[in-house]
């Protein structure tokens, strides 16, 4: 784990990159790396997140200057730039169910090639993937996600790593921590080893990369 | 009383003690105003939290817990949160007693449609295919008819939130339940008979030979 | 969520169930609910545990007089009771992979048909198992796993049945709290609702079937 | 030096800063007692802890608190617990850097047979598959021959661990590596010669120009 500013993370991040960032309609996002996303214009990135968000507000904030061109997500209803850059075609967007989606990339973080779920069978997500049938049950496969880069923000990191998060804030940030090749942390608070007791640390220190330092 | 309210408060009247409840936006949202104080229930916000509570009071919001739309909630005593992996886990895995959605139409087998129209914009499914796949018991909020036209149709046009059937629909107008994969009418609104649900049902209902008034 | 005695807990479970058991090596195992197996003299048990234990401790107790008539695990090196009942062919034994083993249960408890790991792939392990191949990895189909009755240890249990665990007592408890039709619990200690804070329950009140009270 | 010694000395050489390790039973277990103190890595035990630390001082060993053997360890400032879902996550996602284990014969492919000796009690494979298959690096530990025979051999007839072949082997006579799939005699121990190593060694050994011997 090496701490580093905002704008070095960010800068670590080239154009056309696929990135996963935490946050469940702006909620749980690291704002801070967003805000650096967009002032240092980082463009064509393929971007996992569970929703746009809305505009202005955490992920939503890469819709107003077009620096998304696709997306994989499960709703993307309240943030209409997003919308308007799908229907306009200037991204494509991949939409699926949300228990899909977050198996998709804790199988991506944890070596499974992929789940069977039974959720989309039946259904237009079936579309192109493979039915499995397990005593006479069918299941769609899923297969594993996995970024370049995981953005996630937690609610206490620790000099070593270790994070915490609080309330409705974890949703994807511990999945989307272990999911890809360089993971980048902003915390609510920074605080020394041992503040994170070893029973409520949920992401362990050695699964970060960078953990943005404040100031 | 109104379509909303009528359609809240008798949703309400499925919950029982101990239940572990997701409550969909729009007025599935509703029911838990119409929860006796003393019915001890569990509500999930998908986002990750069990023991959602109301909106909190002017100041004590936190902007770290939010409803699955975004919103301040609050949460109860006993309360647990926990990340989407964990909470659709206990969705997909049947641990959620019930789940209350709304919806676009719901089909003489019970299908539901409530995710997509086609031609129009498609916000996405968010977590509703794997609410209908998953939960233990799936309930269906929604208004009869939407601009004239009944939404329990005899076929979904849309397309399908699930191959799975719900298990039951209430409307302003009805309560209707599947057995044996075949709409039946089990009750109708307050004031209304048996003759005045079917004529403005699209889909074939088989009728008991008791069909009471919903108590609200 | 319904507190019972010890005596009345064991009492629902049936000969012949299929029972998981927390715990590694005995660590993290609800000895009271073993202790009641073995006092009532429950038999032809289908026990799903990581391993044997040692005679004596933890589901090693089951062993001494053949209470077990078969076991899916992933180790029972270290109880010569279980080795000698598996070598005598008084018990069928399945041993697999660690990793397959919480994955499967997860799975159960997740309501996921399976999934694909590469563990066991070209080994005796993936003998009468689907290979499937995603991106031109194969990987092995391995199937949910739940049972009838999962016997649970926490460290702390509210009164509304929220869980959390300490140290490495928690390995399999939080996944089989979820795989089983009848979760019944034992705790270190029980606390008023609040004692554990939202961010600290691992297992939610409303998984857990029966806390085995004090006394 | 014993040839446990040499074997653990020799492996502990391996760790990096901020490696996130995971030492199996027996020999490899050892090689935590020769980090350097200024060396700062992660050790993992699969029952559920990253940042286990030494043996407890009497009477400071807690029951919740044990290696994966069910023995009394402690845990380092900064450690972490996690269940075995979590445990595993990590090991066959690729997030522990080095995992050490036994062996009962490594072949010169690099192929791990470590579980199971046909005819005799199966005790299980216990986490040992998983770490094979999803470890960055893994690294066997063991004595170089056993009752007189090579421990390297041509061709496992022992059931494999793992289709993945190792990354490293440091035996009590050798340091030996797989570059393109072929066993190749990286090190000898110190004071033996390489037609030495090679004359205890079934397997064929390819031969770089230097080989150094050992460092411990």
């Amino acid at each position: 784990m090496k701490a580093v500013s905002a704008e070095e993370a960010v800068a670590m991040i080239p154009n056309g990159a696929r990135i996963m960032v935490g946050g469940f309609m702006g909620v749980g996002t690291p704002e801070r790396l967003l805000d650096e996303l967009v002032r240092q214009k980082k463009s064509g990135l393929a971007l996992i997140s569970n929703d746009a968000a809305t505009p202005g507000k955490g992920v939503g904030k890469l819709f107003e200057d077009a620096q998304v061109s696709s997306m994989i997500g499960t709703h993307i209803g309240l943030n209409p730039k997003a919308q308007q850059q799908m229907l306009g075609k200037q991204i494509t967007v991949d939409l699926i169910p949300q228990g899909t989606f977050v198996e998709r990339i804790r199988a991506g973080g944890c070596g499974l090639g992929g789940v069977l779920t039974p959720t989309g069978v039946g259904t237009l997500v079936e579309e192109g993937k493979r039915k499995i049938e397990v005593d006479g049950k069918p299941y769609l496969l899923e297969t594993a996600l996995r970024a370049d880069f995981a953005l996630v923000h937690a609610f206490l990191a620790d000099y070593a790593g270790n994070l915490s998060y609080a309330l409705t804030a974890r949703n994807f940030n511990p999945v989307m921590a272990m999911a890809a090749d360089t993971v980048i942390v902003t915390a609510e608070h920074i605080v020394p080893v041992g503040v994170i007791a070893p029973d409520h640390v949920v992401t362990p220190g050695p699964l970060v990369d960078y953990l943005v330092a404040n100031g | 009383m109104d379509a909303q309210t009528i359609i809240a408060r008798r949703v309400a009247k499925e919950l029982r003690p101990g239940n572990l409840v997701n409550l969909g936006i729009g007025i599935p949202t509703l029911v838990a105003n119409y929860v006796p104080a003393d019915l001890k229930v569990f509500f999930q916000s998908e986002n990750g939290l069990i023991g959602t509570g109301p909106i909190p009071e002017q100041g004590m919001a936190h902007p770290l817990l939010t409803d699955a739309g975004g919103r301040p909630i609050s949460a109860l005593p006993g309360a647990a949160t926990f990340d989407s992996a964990m909470s659709f886990g206990l969705i997909r895995g049947g641990h959620v007693d019930i789940t209350v959605l709304g919806g676009l139409q719901v089909d003489a087998g019970g299908h539901l449609a409530n995710w997509m129209i086609p031609g129009k914009m498609v916000p996405g499914m968010g977590g509703a295919m794997d609410l209908v796949s998953g939960a233990k018991r799936v309930i269906v909020a929604m208004q009869h008819a939407a601009k004239g036209k009944s939404k329990i149709v005899a076929r979904c046009n849309l397309p399908l939130t699930s191959a799975r059937p719900v298990d039951l629909v209430v409307t302003d107008l009805a309560v209707i339940a599947f057995p044996g994969g075949k709409a039946t009418l089990l009750e109708t609104a307050p004031g209304l008979t048996v003759a005045e649900v079917l004529a403005v049902t699209e889909a074939e209902l088989a009728i008991p030979d008791a069909v009471p008034e919903m108590t609200l």
